[in-house]
């Protein structure tokens, strides 16, 4: 029915298939609409925020989407500046997960403020001293950039591509992409570091409060690390489990282990950094301001100690060790293991630097407020992941997201395709398909 | 900038004198139209610009002992103004006055992104999470001269800041360019019954919270007097709420100390 | 953001912050109405979609 | 086809980019930015000309002077008034929030008759005439049948032309039964009858006492005139007074106290006269006090003080014998120290016992009428109206005991037993009350054994509350007539509770009427001329107004532009004219002192076996009790330790609660042998093990939903226990045993 739009060379599932298995994801979607709405009729009353805690999920959904969609930056940058050229084959789902994941951290924050009409005042009367301006301005351009990056992707649709400008634009886009990545990985380095400014800054919370160099605290790079060692993870993640779904390999192990390598070794210098950064807050910075560590970990089950274990330890060593070491990428338990608990590192560190630096109390008169998320802030969460879902689907069935998945997976009627099928077979040593 | 006019208001609570009878909260809400709902028992939606927090010293009955403590916005300087909410906020929606030492808030301006109240440690500011509704006939009762907030923006005591501008307009008109201590007052210090708040000037010498807290300005405005404190003093807020307390544990009790410190002044 | 929205100062901080916002932004803006106008430059001449 | 699509894709884009480019969207954001900023929801208030209007504020007995902000027409912000010699420029929590009366959501806005069963809350709004003429028919049927003195009023207080218009309506009409509800001033008053001989209120120099004794008074709670003893308290920090706080749980008086002396609940007495016997004994009492201007001292050291050996005291009040004797010494030492007494705000009476220990305390260290003591404040006797004519029936209804037994043999020196009202009506099957009057009271929910006074009210046939909110009594009367709110009547507020001046506080409107309600003082006016003479003859004036004027004479006009008039140079009689018994001496021992003394220790109602624990209520500053309900604002200031939700807490020693299996928050049972409710349960470390407490004021069914259902009444589970001697309600608290929910 739609096969006018597929691209040549690939197998997809009827339409009507599609349509059935995204159902559900579809009401998850209208579930967060209606959610959203609400949201923005009657006021943040429909979540359980309240004065304790300003940031609540949301923020930590923000957070934690931008830091995973900081592969497609990362990606961008190793291809583009870098010269990672092998990248190239996986470099549009980095893109996609990147988009899918700004534009969902725009909505959300256009959810989160309580006056969503004047958001714009950040623009207009912005304070360039707050890092949630850095951050706002950051985003938005950054969301330009992944807009600019994704559109010839777009425009590659087959019916799209025959009209001749769009055929031209988006060859000329490719031609300066480099351009465009450089200012997007300037933008990123800023608004990854500065989403980890808006804790760091804080200085009337010990618990976040860093210092740092000229103004920014530690953990503007930390942030900015961290991106870029589990965003690209993050993808990794999100293409094994799309290969799941399509039934269908996509890209080349080479270029997976190419990025995984890359991001193991961000992983490891990272975790160091962090190390060091966590030793010194808790020896030098939070003693100087009258708190031991031990005054930031309650005994409540949300903000124990458990967490640091977790993020540093098992989400932090241990998958950087795997991931550095070949043995460890080449087996696919180990491998995926890695990866996914390099991202769920990404997502407890969001926590931490979104909710305990709410509940940690500062006076000494006040408790560990406690918070759990009202369905409507639920539902507006997973509305961003049935989007994704969505339009990852719609992505891959309409655009050629993955230049290798015509030569990994021919097409039987076609002539070369019995060839083509041996080739991908014999793994790796295939070399890359044709611009 | 002339130094020599500019004003640090400020406030001195005295602990000693505090009752904890919570006149200071409501003298607040019906100054400054603050809403009510019908369950405020939720403290952590319920807003209060002015809040009296109750302190126990941790000890078992017969030896326990409570102090109360109010708690508005510390209007705090930080570091030349660089107050922790002040410089976070986005959409440059409150201001630190070097003349007044008065943090700002504009209620307009605000969109809500509570940034600030995420870097406040004194959980001074407060979020309309509602719609402010007052039952029929009690819109009656709204002071003209501060405008009611609408839902969605963040909110905080202004020090009464209307009441500067009041007491100035009346100035100018007498031709002076300076007010007098008792002519700018905030309400919750005008209606304390205890008069355990004191309000005014820190710059000026004559001014009682001047000769009460001593701040050393060379210093961040510490105060001198030892009976005197402020909350938090470690983290460099800087704060224009003063207290004095004759107990040590009440002024222990401000700041966090580790384990093994000695709470003495050290710098 | 512009220089006569009232909180504006002619400061580092905001040449410096703002100086890299409009970069950027004229990098994106300038780059996008290149490929257009090659595109658009491109497409007069005949080349691409179904007649490449 | 082709060129279709192509132009077509041309036209979206085309437009979209023309639009963009457009100030159109551009606008829109920015109107809609400013439309964000006012909403038509939330309102500007009006501006208008400020000006200032002084008056008295009548919430409390306190008789502090307020000054009110108004901008237009409108009043915005009630403060302290400056220079008035009770409060000057003081205010309290609730005085600050008056406004919230006078606009609130629970007033009455006209005449109303009940329509539906009792407490239902079906009303029918009436016009004024048909109202008292209702009330007119009812009392000449009563009156035709000789019922006169089955009228009875339940008024919140008896100072003051209204109180006394009432009161004069019951004389002229033929009843005797003007009752008034409970307060600490009738112990007061009894205790300066007996042992001073004088009809007088007591007023308490703290401003000058340098050590301050207090058995449990709630000096921050309210006690006295609230705002005065705020300012004392801080007198007393700057000046280096020393104030210890007898009672058995930390309250806020107690955490603003130099010394806490928890003691059992109910055993003040016996520290008294244990401190007592320490001061006579060591010889630390002021001679040329006892010597010359007493009697019956040797008779007080020898039947009293035998009784009370510090041990035995340690032994009852569980205070360490060295605490009482250096207690008693350090009261001793004092120069002018000052012993008080009357639990938290002083809303319920105390035993005789108790309240004459605590004057013989004083009298010892002989601070009677002394700078810092104890001064016996007559009445400003400025009430003169002309004799009543009483018809037949009048005069017969007169001669009729009260219904509260206040007066009679059994209760000779009492003028109210509100407490036994109740009890009266349900031990006989007709209610010996078939009319009843509430003004400025609300007894269906303060007076305590709240079943008990349920099933009595069922038992009145008619009952016609004057209240301007719809509180509890109110809600469950026949006829509403509403009084204006304080703040929009004329009113005369005579003397300020404990406060060593005469004085009398002028209330004026400060906004028009803002429904329709009438004084209360016209109400009964044209009640009397509706129903003829003889009981119109006793009405003269034309309008309350007029005989407001007429009352003060030529002090009205002074007293309009002041606010209030004070007796500046009152000073307390001296001991050689102050006393009034029959040996013309301060007496320290008669026939009556002796059996309130024997009499001194009130039990708790119940059986320690099956109750375990000692309930007792406390006041909190942040909630009123008695006659007003909280307004919003101050429920706002409620700790969430006291009310969450809609559950009340009850405050718990862990040590207690431990032993009950029972923590922070959880639900629990508390039960009294006068009944039970659900509570939750806070931890306090201030509040003896054994004991638990519950505030007053809370657990309201009517007023509004700021207020209706939130904690628990605790009258619902205290009753009455009369004291032995006076027969006043000596009630401290109650047995209880609390469990899991």
């Amino acid at each position: 029915m739609d096969s006018a739009l597929i691209p040549k060379g690939v197998n997809r599932c009827p339409l009507s298939e599609l349509i059935l298995k995204l159902g559900p994801v579809v009401a998850v979607l209208l579930w967060g609409v209606v959610a959203m709405f609400m949201c923005w009729i009657k006021g943040l009353n429909q979540t359980n925020m309240n004065d304790s805690y300003g940031f609540a999920l949301w923020i930590w959904a923000d957070l934690t989407v931008i830091a995973l969609g900081g592969g497609a930056f990362f990606t961008g940058l190793l291809r583009y500046i870098i010269g990672k050229d092998k990248l190239k084959n996986i470099i549009n789902f980095a893109v996609l997960i990147g988009f899918i994941c700004y534009s969902s951290a725009l909505l959300i924050l256009a959810i989160d403020i309580g006056q969503p009409l004047r958001g714009w005042f950040i623009f207009w009367h912005a304070n360039v001293h707050s890092m949630l301006t850095e951050v706002a301005f950051c985003l938005t351009c950054y969301f330009m950039v992944l807009t600019i990056e994704y559109l010839p992707l777009i425009l590659e649709n087959r019916q799209i591509d025959r009209l001749p400008f769009f055929h031209n634009l988006s060859h000329n886009m490719h031609e300066i992409m480099a351009v465009f990545a450089a200012t997007g990985a300037f933008l990123s380095f800023f608004h990854q570091g500065s989403l980890g400014g808006v804790a760091g800054v804080l200085f009337g919370r010990p618990f976040a409060f860093r210092e740092g160099i000229f103004i920014w605290p530690w953990t503007f790079f930390l942030f900015t690390w961290s991106a870029a060692a589990c965003g690209p993870c993050f993808t990794i993640m999100l293409l094994k489990i799309t290969e799941r779904i399509t039934r269908k390999k996509l890209v080349k192990d080479d270029v997976v282990d190419l990025l995984a390598k890359i991001a193991g070794w961000m992983l490891t210098t990272y975790i160091i950094a962090k190390i060091i950064d966590t030793w010194y807050w808790a020896m030098v910075t939070a003693p100087s301001l009258g708190f031991e560590l031990t005054d930031f970990y309650s005994n409540n089950p949300f903000y124990g100690m458990w967490i640091l274990i977790l993020e540093i330890v098992v989400c932090g060593i241990i998958p950087s060790i795997i991931l550095i070491s070949k043995k460890g990428r080449s087996n696919p338990v180990s491998f995926m293991t890695a990866v996914v608990l390099a991202v769920l590192g990404a997502c407890v560190n969001r926590w931490a630097m979104v909710l305990q630096v709410m509940a940690a109390p500062v006076l000494t008169f006040e408790g560990w407020p406690m918070y759990y998320p009202s369905w409507q802030e639920v539902a507006t969460t997973l509305l961003p992941v049935a989007y994704g879902i969505i339009l990852v689907a719609l992505s891959y069935r309409y655009l050629p997201v993955f230049p290798q998945e015509v030569e990994l997976n021919p097409v039987e009627s076609e002539d070369q395709g019995g060839k083509a099928k041996k080739a991908a077979l014999s793994g790796a040593e295939v070399s890359p398909a044709r611009a | 900038m002339k130094n020599d006019q500019a004003k640090k208001y400020g406030m001195v609570i005295d602990l000693d004198k505090c009752t904890g009878c919570g006149a200071c909260m409501v003298a607040c809400m019906a100054e400054n139209n603050i809403p009510f709902k019908e369950d405020e028992s939720n403290k952590l939606d319920s807003i209060t610009w002015m809040r009296v927090y109750q302190l126990t010293n941790g000890k078992p009955y017969p030896e326990t002992d409570i102090c109360y403590i109010p708690r508005p916005c510390m209007h705090c300087e930080g570091d030349h103004g660089h107050s922790p909410c002040v410089s976070v906020c986005p959409a440059t929606a409150t201001d630190y006055s070097q003349k007044t030492g008065i943090v700002s808030q504009i209620y307009t301006r605000c969109f809500g992104c509570r940034y600030c109240m995420a870097a406040c440690p004194y959980h001074a500011r407060y979020f309309n999470w509602w719609d402010p509704v007052w039952p029929n006939g009690m819109e009656k009762f709204l002071n003209p001269s501060v405008s009611p907030r609408m839902r969605g923006v963040v909110e905080k005591c202004s020090f009464c800041f209307h009441r500067h501008q009041l007491a100035m307009n009346k100035a100018f008109v007498e031709g002076r360019r300076e007010l007098e201590e008792n002519e700018y007052q905030t309400s919750c210090a005008q209606a304390c019954p205890s008069g355990a708040i004191a309000f005014g000037d820190l710059n000026n010498p004559k001014h009682t919270v001047n000769q009460l807290a001593q701040p050393d300005n060379a210093h961040g405005g510490q105060p001198k007097n030892p009976e005197v404190f402020r909350l938090l003093e470690k983290l460099g807020t800087n704060p224009k709420v003063y207290y004095v307390s004759s107990r040590e544990w009440v002024r222990r009790a401000g700041d966090n100390y580790l384990k093994n410190e000695n709470p003495g002044k050290a710098h | 953001m512009f220089p006569f929205n009232f909180e504006w100062i002619w400061d580092m901080s905001h040449l410096v912050f703002m100086g890299g916002l409009w970069f950027a932004l004229n990098i994106l803006g300038l780059g996008m109405t290149y490929c257009i106008i090659k595109a658009a430059i491109d497409t007069s001449k005949g080349k691409g979609g179904e007649h490449s | 086809m082709k060129m279709d699509r192509r132009s077509f894709l041309s036209f979206v884009i085309g437009g979209a980019a023309g639009t963009a480019l457009s100030p159109l969207p551009w606008k829109v954001t920015d109107d809609l930015a400013i439309w964000s900023q006012n909403w038509s929801w939330t309102p500007v208030p009006e501006d208008g000309e400020v000006g200032y209007v002084n008056t008295t504020c009548s919430l409390c007995p306190g008789g502090c002077g307020i000054t009110v902000r108004k901008v237009g027409d409108r009043a915005v912000k009630i403060e302290g008034m400056k220079g008035h010699p009770v409060n000057d420029g003081g205010i309290c929590i609730l005085g600050l929030a008056g406004l919230q009366f006078l606009y609130g959501p629970s007033r009455i806005a006209s005449p109303m008759r009940r329509t539906g069963e009792r407490g239902e809350n079906k009303w029918q709004k009436i016009s004024w005439e048909e109202a008292i003429s209702e009330v007119s028919k009812k009392l000449a049927d009563l009156r035709s049948k000789n019922q006169s003195h089955a009228l009875a009023c339940i008024s919140g207080y008896d100072g003051g032309t209204v109180p006394r218009l009432f009161e004069r309506f019951l004389t002229v009409y033929g009843s005797a039964n003007f009752v008034r509800t409970p307060a600490v001033r009738d112990s007061y008053e009894l205790g300066l009858y007996l042992m001073q001989g004088t009809q007088a209120n007591a007023g308490f120099d703290v401003e000058n006492a340098d050590y301050i004794l207090s058995f449990g008074c709630g000096i921050i709670e309210g006690w006295g005139s609230p705002v005065r003893m705020f300012k004392a308290n801080s007198h007393w920090k700057e000046t280096g007074v020393k104030v210890t706080q007898v009672e058995p749980r930390l309250s806020n008086t107690a955490a603003k106290s130099d010394q806490w002396i928890p003691i059992k609940p109910g055993t003040e007495v016996v520290l008294a006269l244990g401190l007592a016997r320490v001061i006579v004994d060591e010889s630390l009492y002021r001679r040329e006090f006892i010597a010359s201007h007493t009697a019956g001292f040797d008779r007080f050291v020898q039947n009293v003080l035998k009784d009370y050996p510090p041990e035995q005291v340690e032994k009852v009040t569980g205070i360490d014998k060295a605490v009482v004797v250096s207690l008693a010494k350090t009261f001793a030492a004092a120069k002018k120290p000052l012993a008080i007494c009357g639990r938290g705000r002083g809303a319920g009476s105390e035993s005789a016992g108790e309240i004459m220990a605590v004057y013989a305390l004083n009298a010892l260290v002989g601070n009677i009428n002394q700078k810092g003591g104890v001064w016996a404040i007559p009445d400003p006797n400025y009430i003169r109206w002309p004799e009543l004519e009483m018809d037949a029936q009048a005069a017969a209804g007169m001669q009729k005991p009260r219904v509260d037994g206040a007066g009679s043999k059994k209760y000779p020196h009492i003028r109210n037993l509100l407490h036994r009202l109740p009890e009266m009506i349900n031990s006989t099957d007709a209610s010996p009350v078939q009319a009843l009057f509430v003004l400025e009271a609300n007894p269906y929910y303060s007076v305590s054994d709240s079943a008990f006074v349920r099933k009595a009210w069922k038992k009145i046939p008619f009952i016609v509350s004057f209240s301007s909110f719809m509180d509890e009594t109110a809600a469950n009367a026949d006829l509403i007539l509403p009084n204006h709110v304080y703040l929009e009547r004329h009113e005369d507020i005579p003397g300020a509770e404990g406060f060593i001046k005469p004085i009398i506080g002028l209330a004026k409107p400060v906004v028009n009427p803002q429904f329709d309600t009438l004084h209360a003082g016209d109400t009964i006016i044209r009640l009397a001329k509706m129903m003829g003479d003889p009981i119109a003859k006793a009405f003269p004036w034309e309008d309350y107004e007029a005989c407001l004027e007429e009352t003060f004479g030529d002090k009205w006009e002074a007293l309009g532009e002041k606010g209030y008039w004070i007796d500046a140079g009152f000073e307390p009689s001296p001991w050689n004219k102050a006393f009034e018994t029959a040996s013309k001496k301060f007496e320290f021992a008669s026939d009556d002192i002796g059996a309130s003394f024997q009499n001194a220790v009130v039990k708790a109602e119940g059986e320690e076996s099956a109750y375990p624990l000692l309930l007792i209520p406390y006041d909190s500053p942040r909630i009123s009790a008695g006659r007003i309900g909280n307004p919003p604002f101050v429920i706002k200031t409620v700790a969430d330790t006291v009310i969450k939700g809609k559950n009340g807490f009850i405050e718990v020693n862990p040590k207690t609660a431990i032993a009950l299996g029972l923590s922070e928050g959880k639900s629990a049972v508390i039960s009294t042998p006068r009944g039970s409710a659900k509570v939750r349960i806070h931890l306090f470390e201030g509040i003896m093990p054994g004991v638990v407490a519950m505030p007053t004021g809370l657990g309201h069914t009517a007023y509004d939903s700021f207020l209706a259902g939130k904690g628990v009444n605790i009258n619902e589970l205290i009753g009455p226990v009369e004291d032995g001697s006076s027969g006043l309600n000596a009630a401290w608290g109650i047995r209880a045993k609390l469990g899991k929910a």
